[in-house]
């Protein structure tokens, strides 16, 4: 198992409701926690995987997908097996989209 | 181990224990708590390793029902050496998690009842053989030379894809892998392992069977469980596990 | 002048012996041309010469596997050397036989199971490779250098007089006995049963030498069967793509799908999405295909009009059998396929290939070669390839040979769409997209003459990630290729490392499309967009007809 | 129609309780995950595998719990196992008119065996001790990995089991009975015959679940409502007299159809018609043709 740790500063979407688990942790796919949290503003995401070397790939993911939502006091967490980017990209989508209450 | 060499250390006073198809059932004589006038249990059980196919599992809930009907409150103890559940075609097709259900009811059953229940292990216990069983009783006892387990480490090790010698290495240390009465112990299944005077302890235990299922708090003061009884507690209270 | 004393006829002359040896071997056991199973290899021992060429069927699907066995098990002192001829080897049979020494030499196309067995046998030297193939290739060598001496192939019935009926699982059997049978060699045939009336004749009884009743029916892959339950939404949002992004845009109306659960996933989004697209009627006609089982509601839905099939697919019998319209029907009501002609007309035929792969690298060569494998290529060559002998005209032939030249001064000519559809990362996070194929080392490891490349980079027009769609026509240049590919590279290594302003030139060139330039909205792509999300429903959808395998059910 | 089997655990409880209802007891986000994986450097889960919690199905206030069957099959560890017991034993106290488990799981998690084990075995027990206090106990079976091991017996504890044709009902997989046995024993690659041996029809036969429904939550969710109104009608505890029937019902059955070998042989010795097209049928027609037949109280 390998822990990565990003932490996103100065974001501006901030999301209200209590706490969503979106996924699951599953071959090739992944559970997202995701929180609202006083960050001072920030985005945090502690990311758990099975499948470890592949810091600089969920680094990629991980920044693009803060570009996408700017998000601020948010934390997030992931307990990851193995799923690819695009499912990871999917899954963070849809726990944004959980408590934004779009789904 | 021989089950007549265990009954007849188990029953100095006298049994009348038969086996039909490694089905063990019978009675047997108790002495009372402090000199008190000796009782008749019912004993049940399996022997030679069994699998526990459905005619086994049907054979021991018959003689839990007609301990029940026919003699109230007469204590029973379990004896058990199986090799689990008996892994075939034909079993499955009859709904064997069917007969094991229904032979664990029945000592549910017992013990609303008023029956003391005992299980002991005395030579193999093997994950669905014993969970219906043993598993069953108010408190469970085994003996120092038995195994408990739910599988081999090799087996273990093929599926759950972590290399055997990493499982052995941890077995050592953890109680959650390893065969092994101690194990079990102490993480609360087994009441306690015997040593000694047989007679004196089945004795002791038929008297002093609790009532309600205190293994999770067993588990947890004996430090082989430390969530079990905390995660209960937090659902049952507050809704916060309190860890150690 | 001629050659005095030259004999003309020793090919017809060794026939004879060996029929004469088969015939004093077997006696009184040889009623017609049938012999009863026990004495199988006394017969192969009879007929079959040190060295000879045996040509043994066996394909992705169905398999001689009976008298695999019996070749298999012949006696290396007595037979030996032979130089095997084999679409695909499957079994491990088809490899016990250079264990044991009783083959020495293999040409082939495909062996995908028994690929790593093949590598270790190649590094121990008892399996010399002649050349991996095509199929197409295979079966042409079969006609110019490779004749076979013997022919073992399977059928599905023979009557008395030795004609056999292959049914719906004809397959490769038509080229093989032609071969054979037309150069004085030796067809035998193991068959399921010998009956007094076939429902149709498929291979005259004239070309064939011994049958033999086989005790169990002959193997049989469902090669072509996918569980719509196994797709992701990964996959449907792939599908989307391709449907709107190629099918649509190119009016792809004739065309082969590659093997997998990406294509199957178009399959079962046809009646569905592309009908709501409006394209029922435009797109998706007519197929080179597989009679696979996720194509039940397009066709059901009118969707496809026909499909022409190399071989058949277990439990889609009786389904074809009821839609003679659309599939290749005899008179007497089944199915009749021929894998070389399918080969031909997924070649020539056809507008468009899509299929999957493991690996691409930055000039879009694909392979599907992998270390310490050697598996070749079976068909997927000659439909991922630019027929470069085509003539005839399509919209979508011309628009793809449109793009390709468009700016230069060349002669108008058209294209075949080559589409390889893959997601970014396989399994294991395994990227798809590498700079050097694994390919090359193997090459060098087995002594190739060349990487086995599956479709050659100059062949691709497009590469459909999850990413977007690499349209590979536009570009007019090899940095512009390669920043195509990178640019739906995704997070591979590969498409971390693109130009990110040039890819983004592509784009608004429409050289590299995201989902989002196509309009399609990546949340609706959900299973729910499959017309069929198990294999119970694609039972449903051919109104009880197909009749999947067992290993594919859960009822 | 949104299907069970292809649902999550938490899809199942939103879709098969009240819309919004569900309250879950020490949620994903306090991290309660096992403490054993880790070590095994296997990958945790933030709920162990499990969500419990209270809501109301059809307006009654309920309690229920949903194994994840993505997460380790669904099997059951220390934690996932306390958190089941400590489902039940609230119920002791806040007296829900029923409890449902929407059970997916291969049982023991091997993992933890040990720990695994002793939980279900805690389990089993205070599903029984809820009965025992009036408490009916609902069991749904609708997942992919179906009920095995230690909870397929869980299961027959239970007042009544709901069951899809897709979900199975068992004691031992195909795959383990393949291993120790040989293929001959049992095809674990032959699906329809493992489909035929412990799939919803042969059990909805054979009278070992009292609903079986097609593959959607809303299916599930009528039959729960239903099966809960017919339970009300009858005492939730054990008795002496339902179990000497149940007795009854399993000895008779081994008399019947011990030597056969064959599920369809069963089914044909319970004269239901074309017992080849059994596994063809859709649910409703399943029903009516399994009606006369069948066996069990339903």
């Amino acid at each position: 198992m390998e822990t990565l740790q990003y932490r996103f500063e100065r974001g501006d979407k901030r999301l209200a409701s209590a706490a969503r688990l979106v996924g699951v942790v599953s071959s090739g796919n992944l559970e997202v926690l995701i929180e609202a949290a006083p960050l001072g503003g920030a985005c945090t995401i502690d990311v758990t995987t099975a499948a470890t070397g592949f810091g600089a790939i969920w680094g990629a993911v991980m920044h693009d997908f803060q570009q996408r939502w700017q998000l601020a006091d948010v934390r997030i967490a992931i307990n990851d097996m193995g799923a690819t980017p695009a499912v990871v990209s999917l899954r963070l989508d849809q726990a944004v989209a959980t408590m934004l209450g779009e789904a | 181990m021989d089950w007549t060499t265990l009954a007849d250390a188990l029953f100095p006073l006298g049994h009348r224990i038969t086996e039909h198809a490694q089905f063990l059932s019978g009675t047997a004589d108790v002495a009372g708590p402090d000199g008190a006038p000796a009782a008749t249990i019912a004993v049940i059980g399996t022997t030679g390793h069994a699998p526990i196919g459905v005619e086994i599992a049907l054979a021991q809930a018959r003689a839990v029902l007609d301990t029940v009907r026919a003699h109230p409150r007469r204590a029973i103890l379990l004896l058990v050496d199986t090799q689990g559940q008996r892994l075939r075609h034909r079993d499955e097709m009859l709904g064997i998690n069917s007969y094991m259900a229904h032979l664990g009811k029945c000592v549910d059953l017992a013990r609303r009842n008023g029956h003391a229940i005992v299980g002991l292990v005395y030579d193999q216990a093997l994950s669905g053989g014993f969970i219906t069983s043993g598993l069953m009783a108010d408190a469970c006892y085994a003996l120092p030379a038995a195994t408990i387990r739910v599988m081999g480490l090799p087996a273990m090790a093929r599926i759950t894809k972590v290399p055997e010698d990493v499982l052995t290495e941890l077995a050592k240390s953890n109680p959650v892998f390893a065969p092994g009465p101690e194990n079990y112990l102490r993480m609360g299944g087994l009441q306690a392992i015997w040593d000694g005077d047989l007679a004196q302890h089945v004795a002791q235990a038929l008297h002093a069977a609790p009532s309600g299922d205190a293994r999770a708090a067993l588990g947890w003061q004996r430090g082989g469980r430390k969530l079990a009884q905390p995660v209960i507690d937090a659902i049952a209270g507050d809704g916060h596990v309190q860890t150690a | 002048m001629t050659a005095p004393n030259r004999a003309w006829n020793t090919l017809q002359l060794n026939r004879d012996a060996r029929l004469q040896r088969a015939r004093a071997t077997l006696g009184a056991d040889l009623a017609g041309k049938a012999l009863p199973s026990a004495r199988i290899a006394d017969l192969l021992h009879a007929v079959l010469e040190c060295g000879d060429r045996v040509c043994l069927e066996g394909n992705n699907q169905k398999q001689a596997d009976f008298l695999g066995q019996a070749l298999a098990g012949l006696d290396p002192a007595r037979i030996n050397g032979l130089h095997m001829l084999q679409s695909v080897l499957a079994l491990p049979e088809h490899l016990d036989v250079f264990e044991r020494g009783v083959a020495a030499k293999l040409d082939f196309s495909f062996s995908g199971p028994q690929a790593g067995r093949v590598a270790k046998l190649v590094a121990a030297g008892k399996l010399d490779i002649g050349a991996i193939h095509t199929y197409l290739e295979l079966f042409s060598r079969y006609f110019v250098d490779l004749p076979p001496r013997v022919c073992l192939i399977a059928a599905e019935a023979a009557d008395r007089h030795g004609n056999l009926y292959t049914g719906p699982n004809t397959e490769d059997t038509p080229p093989i006995v032609e071969a054979t049978a037309f150069k004085n060699g030796i067809v035998i045939v193991q068959v399921n049963r010998i009956v007094d009336t076939l429902p149709r004749v498929d291979v005259p009884g004239d070309w064939v030498d011994f049958v033999v009743e086989s005790p169990q029916p002959y193997y049989i892959e469902p090669l072509f069967t996918r569980d719509p339950a196994l797709i992701s939404e990964i996959q449907v949002l792939m599908a989307m793509m391709a449907i709107k992004g190629i099918y649509a845009e190119y009016q792809v109306e004739r065309l082969n799908h590659g093997i997998g659960f990406d294509t199957a996933a178009i399959e079962l989004l046809l009646p569905t999405y592309a009908a709501s697209l409006g394209l029922q009627g435009k797109i998706g006609r007519h197929w080179a295909l597989n009679p696979h089982p996720a194509l039940i509601p397009a066709i059901e839905a009118g969707f496809v009009e026909s499909v022409h099939s190399f071989g058949s697919e277990l439990g889609m019998e009786d389904y074809i059998r009821a839609r003679p319209d659309v599939f290749a029907v005899g008179a007497d009501g089944s199915m009749r396929s021929n894998r070389a002609l399918c080969q031909a007309a997924g070649h020539y035929a056809c507008d468009m290939f899509i299929g999957s792969t493991l690996q691409i690298d930055l000039q879009g060569n694909s392979s599907t070669a992998t270390l310490g494998r050697i598996s070749g290529f079976g068909g997927a060559p000659n439909m991922g390839a630019d027929a470069r002998g085509r003539r005839h005209a399509s919209p979508a032939w011309l628009k793809a040979g449109a793009q390709a030249r468009a700016g230069r001064n060349v002669i108008p000519r058209g294209q075949k769409l080559v589409v390889q559809i893959v997601e970014t990362f396989r399994e294991h996070m395994q990227p798809a997209f590498v700079e050097r194929l694994d390919a090359w080392e193997l090459a060098e490891q087995a002594k190739m003459a060349i990487p086995p490349v599956m479709i050659y980079g100059d062949d691709v027009t497009h590469i459909l990630t999850e990413e977007g769609i690499a349209n590979l026509l536009l570009c007019r240049s090899d940095e512009e290729r390669e920043q195509a590919i990178r640019g739906v590279a995704g997070y591979t290594p590969v498409g971390l490392a693109r130009d990110k302003r040039m890819v983004e030139n592509l784009r608004d060139r429409g050289i590299v499309t995201r989902a989002e330039d196509l309009g399609i909205d990546k949340r609706l792509a959900t299973r729910d967009l499959l017309a069929a999300k198990t294999m119970k429903d694609l039972v449903r959808a051919s109104g009880g007809l197909y009749n999947p395998p067992k290993r594919f059910r859960n009822w | 129609m949104r299907s069970y089997l292809e649902s999550t655990a938490r899809e199942r409880l939103q879709h098969v309780l009240d819309a919004g209802s569900f309250e879950e007891f020490i949620g994903p986000a306090q991290r309660i995950v096992s403490p054993h994986l880790a070590q095994l450097n296997a990958p945790v889960a933030f709920d162990d595998g499990v969500a419990v919690g209270r809501a109301t199905l059809d307006g009654q206030p309920v309690f229920a719990a949903a194994q994840e069957g993505g997460f380790m099959g669904g099997a059951v560890g220390e934690v996932h196992g306390a958190k089941l017991t400590g489902l039940l034993r609230r119920a002791l106290a806040e007296r829900p008119a029923a409890v449902l488990l929407l059970l997916e799981t291969g049982g023991v998690r091997l993992h933890e065996a040990n720990a695994g084990l002793i939980a279900v075995s805690e389990v089993m027990r205070a599903v029984l001790d809820v009965r025992e206090a009036g408490i009916p106990v609902l069991v749904l079976v609708g997942g992919s990995n179906g009920a095995f091991g230690g909870m397929g017996i869980v299961a027959r504890c239970a007042n009544a089991i709901v069951m899809s044709e897709e979900a199975r009902l068992a004691m031992s997989g195909p795959e383990v009975i393949e291993t120790a046995n040989g293929v001959e024993e049992f095809d674990s690659r032959d699906r329809a015959l493992v489909w035929r041996t412990t799939g919803g029809k042969h059990r909805y036969l054979l009278g070992d679940c009292q609903a079986i429904v097609p593959d959607t939550v809303a299916a599930f969710r009528a039959a729960a409502i239903a099966t809960l109104a017919a339970l009300g009608a009858g005492p939730a505890a054990l008795s002496v007299d339902a179990l000497e029937r149940e007795h009854a019902m399993l000895a008779e059955r081994i008399a019947r159809f011990g030597a056969m070998r064959d599920p369809l042989e069963i089914w044909r010795a319970l004269g239901v018609p074309a017992p080849e097209r059994v596994p063809l049928l859709e649910i409703d027609a399943f029903i009516a043709a399994a009606a006369a037949h069948r066996l069990g109280e339903s």
